[in-house]
């Protein structure tokens, strides 16, 4: 069986909405865990002080806040190319939790940044990319919402996603070339050298995991909204 | 020649019309009646290929077809005369003199298209479709605020020009505009409302 | 093409056409900004490049949304379609002839603001240079926006919400070119950047707006 | 009167009706200022009271065009210059509609928007309270404005013309304040006057817009 | 009671009409013909009070005149519903009911007025009339777009609610739509170009 028997609304509906409940509680197990042992099991680190501890929030929200816009990407790929009516429902469903996702990594960071570099907010590159995709997530959600027609707004949104990547892309280049950070770089490499150390690290990893089910689930829940609200839709206009 | 097979078509998610079919053989024109609402319009925009086909067939030259509606692309800030060069030159046709004179315009040929009044922009409107020189015509209520002497006008030139070149036109219309061509009543071709074009299908 | 490109600009060019009104707009918010920020001469100084740019922007931004909305409300775009030439071009021609009025304008007067804001003597090739190299692109982004918005009437504002975020590349580059020029630095890396972003836009974004047409016109 | 103000509402919150885009747009300018002149905290915290005002002018003036345009191509104006309510009042009705879903917005995100500059801490107050007292001036000429260019088409950027100059006492008080709250001064002068401004506004313009309605629709 | 006494009436600076004299009785309508162009919209804006009257005089109460042309104010984003009721506010009408049944528009109250066909938007057009209740109204091409069956739904109102009320009415039309109301042929009336009414007449 080929997944694309999952673009029919009705085997989708089907298959997800027992699973849905599943990913909610494996998510919440997940968040749970890796926060816990993050926020209490860890050893202060020195010259970080307690404030580290929120990256165990910060990180997998913004690591998701830019795998969510991936997802809907390809979403959107899909829909353009194979007509899925899923696929861009997926892509709407995915919008609103990645512009939160984006919203909370901005949020944690900026209350780390009050510690870390003594200002809630600096113009650095990774940040600013971050303030960037947020108003590509706005945008992006404006046009669903202005254009009655969810057909309509499916493609106009999905080529919208092509060409914001290009630019989301080009953005974060530039800003490079435009600013040096004070952030600093991805440390999720698996040479140990870099990394944070391992009792860091591995809660870590737990509540990221945490994160992406929470996204899957959360996606998975808006896609099959969606599909009902159409259905209903669809429903009271025979009845008319 | 314009031929149309059990043809279904659908306006804003719903189904309008199923199991249409005729013919119109070139030189020939076909009269669209029924009430408002039945689907006239959405019909013509099929048939000219602005909106997909539900069902069913359309066999004409696409390239040959154009479309005319009451908003006719008349831009107020520009002359008559103007207004009509431009499309010609879109159809890459040379003189737009021909049609002046054929509709009358010929004294309104440089004033603003804004101040003309309702039947003066519907002429400049079919003028257009006489300067475009098209085979297929779809014509959405042309004579719209249209005085007598305006609609022989516009008699005239179907049955002269368009008509005479071996044209076809498809003409949706509520009034009796002295065509003696066939004339479909779209009545009996109403959808039901779980006919297909419904767009949501795929969900129920 | 060519047909659609003159029309344009006579459209522009008659009353309420709104030329020029792109380049007064340009005038009035870079006059704003000293009564917001200040008179000190220095402070001018140091923000002139950016406040320059980002006023072009907005100058821009403004007359996107003549672009399509006017045909499509009159029902030319619908004739367009149905004409015998491809929308590409059809965007391809709009989007040129929103440049010539409202582009090229902005470059030529951009020096004599520059003058109000105090920038930098040496800044002035580079801001030229930039703005020619960079506002085809604007144009060419404003036009797959507005191709984006044409059912929504007045999306003027969505419009603007699509469209600034994908000019965020040209504004640093164009930016930061005029600064380098201002701290006599080398100027060629961020112009070539501007440069290649208009030819990547004029390459892929045609494209993209007569696709959304399309859809539109469905 | 309350009708109109409802349906004016009503509008706006509908898709397409452009809701919130003026906030969006806000948010967007001020993030387009910092990649312009670039990101050093001491040159944005000096120029912030001046962007802030300056891009709210901006943000309240993109709306404007809709503020009768619409009414006037569908012929509804028409038809409410023959109703029985005095123009003066459809006039106020709008310029309140627009006040509500634009310039108290724009006040209520003002002060994150304020923290993303860098905007000085002691400035938060005077901000807040000036563009309360602002912005409804903001949207009584802009009506002003919008009523005397309902002629033309589209006639956006020729509106920003006209208006964006009313706007100049508005934006000089406001900044002033800011920067005075800044500076740790009294606040107070700057903002009585931008209360002034507003009660006059309020007192004249209405009957200035009936007018211009009138004219426009003879 | 209106009576038009010479009336004289000009557009965009030129004059149009000139010794336009009529009276249309309480519960009576009158039917404005002629030729596109020759006045009957610009006559009618001027009785409406639409623009200024050049000279003559015209014996009206202007607070219960209503005018309605093609540009009927509907508001595309707003439900059939939603359009009439806020119609009805403004005029301090309670009910849309009636209007709605009059115009066989209850199946489609809830329908967004941008989606309707032509015929049902000029429907809802009508409905505002009906809605609105002024004693004077002033119609250019009412009729534009509908099917026979409104055309009739049209003058069941014009006649039983409307002029029955002892309404008066004044409709510009090319077509016959069935009203046997005395027609006034504007034809004659036509102004001479250096006629009263010419923008820059004070400069020559
Ligand atoms: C204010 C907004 C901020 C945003 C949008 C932001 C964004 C990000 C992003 C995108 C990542 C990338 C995760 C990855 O690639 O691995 C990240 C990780 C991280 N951020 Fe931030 N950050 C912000 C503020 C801060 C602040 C103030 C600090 C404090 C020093 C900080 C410290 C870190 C650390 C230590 C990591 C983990 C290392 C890594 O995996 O990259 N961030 N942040
Ligand atoms: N906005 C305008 N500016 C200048 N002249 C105008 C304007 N509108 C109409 N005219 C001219 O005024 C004259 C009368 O126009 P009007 O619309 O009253 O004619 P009409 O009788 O309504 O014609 P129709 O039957 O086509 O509606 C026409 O010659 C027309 O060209
Ligand atoms: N934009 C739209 N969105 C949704 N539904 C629409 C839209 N336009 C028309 N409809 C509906 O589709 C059906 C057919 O409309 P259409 O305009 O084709 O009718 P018509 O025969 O042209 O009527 P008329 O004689 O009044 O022009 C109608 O029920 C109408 O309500
Ligand atoms: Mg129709
Ligand atoms: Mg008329």
């Amino acid at each position: 069986m080929s997944i694309w028997e999952f673009a029919n609304p009705k085997k989708f509906i089907a298959t997800t909405t027992p699973l849905v409940p599943w990913v909610f509680g494996l998510a919440l197990g997940c968040l749970i865990v890796g926060l816990v042992w993050g926020f209490f099991f860890t050893p202060e680190a020195e010259r970080f002080g307690s404030t580290v501890k929120i990256i165990y929030i910060h990180v997998p929200s913004a690591l998701m806040a830019i795998n969510a816009w991936l997802m809907m990407l390809l979403a959107s790929l899909i829909w353009l190319v194979r007509r899925h009516h899923v696929s861009a429902l997926a892509a709407r469903a995915a919008a609103p939790v990645g512009l939160i996702m984006t919203l909370i990594a901005l949020i944690t960071g900026a209350i780390w940044g009050e510690p870390m570099w003594g200002t809630y907010w600096a113009w650095d590159p990774r940040l600013t990319s971050f303030l960037i995709l947020f108003l590509f997530y706005l945008g992006y959600l404006a046009l669903w919402s202005a254009i009655e027609d969810p057909d309509t707004a499916a493609d106009l949104t999905s080529v919208l996603c092509l060409v914001g990547s290009v630019f989301a892309l080009l953005s974060r280049y530039a800003v490079n070339f435009w600013s040096q950070g004070l952030h600093q770089g991805a440390s999720l490499s698996l040479d140990k050298a870099t990394n944070v150390a391992n009792v860091f690290y591995l809660p870590l990893l737990v509540s990221i995991a945490g994160f992406v089910l929470l996204f899957l689930a959360l996606v998975l829940l808006g896609t099959g909204t969606e599909i009902r609200l159409r259905r209903m839709a669809a429903l009271t206009s025979r009845g008319a | 020649m314009l031929r149309v097979r059990d043809l279904a078509c659908a306006r804003g998610g719903l189904p309008v019309l199923t199991g249409v079919s005729f013919e119109v053989p070139a030189g020939s024109a076909l009269v669209l009646r029924g009430p408002n609402g039945v689907g006239k319009t959405t019909l013509l925009r099929t048939l000219a290929g602005l909106q997909p086909v539900v069902a069913g067939s359309i066999e004409v030259r696409p390239e040959q077809t154009a479309y005319a509606s009451h908003a006719d692309g008349v831009k107020a800030q520009l002359s008559v005369a103007e207004n009509l060069d431009f499309w010609a030159r879109i159809y890459g046709m040379s003189d737009s003199e021909a049609a002046l004179t054929t509709f009358d315009l010929v004294a309104l040929r440089d004033r603003m298209a804004g101040t003309l009044s309702a039947g003066q922009q519907r002429r400049l409107g079919l003028a257009r479709l006489a300067v475009i020189r098209r085979d297929v015509l779809m014509l959405d209520e042309p004579t719209i605020s249209l005085d007598q002497r305006s609609v022989i006008l516009f008699n005239t030139f179907l049955h002269d020009v368009h008509l005479a070149r071996g044209g076809i036109a498809v003409i949706a219309t509520h009034i009796d505009i002295g065509l003696n061509a066939p004339v479909l009543d779209l009545d009996p071709y109403r959808a039901a409302a779980d006919a297909p074009g419904q767009r949501d299908a795929v969900f129920v | 093409m060519i047909a659609v490109f003159i029309r344009d600009l006579r459209l522009a060019l008659r009353a309420g056409g709104g030329f020029g009104l792109g380049l007064v707009f340009y005038l009035i918010v870079i006059v704003l900004v000293p009564f917001g920020v200040g008179p000190e001469a220095a402070v001018l100084t140091r923000i002139a490049p950016g406040i320059l740019w980002v006023a072009a922007l907005l100058a821009a931004l403004l007359s996107l949304d003549r672009i399509f909305a006017l045909d499509h409300e009159d029902g030319a775009l619908t004739l367009l379609a149905t004409a015998p030439l491809p929308l590409e071009s059809v965007a391809l021609a709009k989007a040129a002839a929103h440049w010539l009025t409202t582009g090229l304008p902005l470059t030529l007067v951009a020096p004599f603001l520059g003058f109000l804001l105090h920038l930098d003597g040496a800044a002035y090739p580079a801001l030229i240079l930039g703005l020619l190299l960079g506002t085809p692109s604007l144009s060419l982004i404003g036009t797959f926006g507005a191709a984006l918005t044409i059912g929504i009437r007045r999306g003027g504002l969505l419009l603007s919400l699509l469209v600034l975020p994908l000019y965020v590349p040209t504004l640093i580059f164009g930016a930061e070119a005029v600064r380098r020029g201002a701290a006599g630095l080398n100027t060629t890396v961020p112009l070539m950047l501007l440069a290649a972003i208009t030819a990547g836009a004029l390459a892929i974004l045609p494209f993209a707006s007569a696709y959304a047409l399309r859809v539109n016109l469905r």
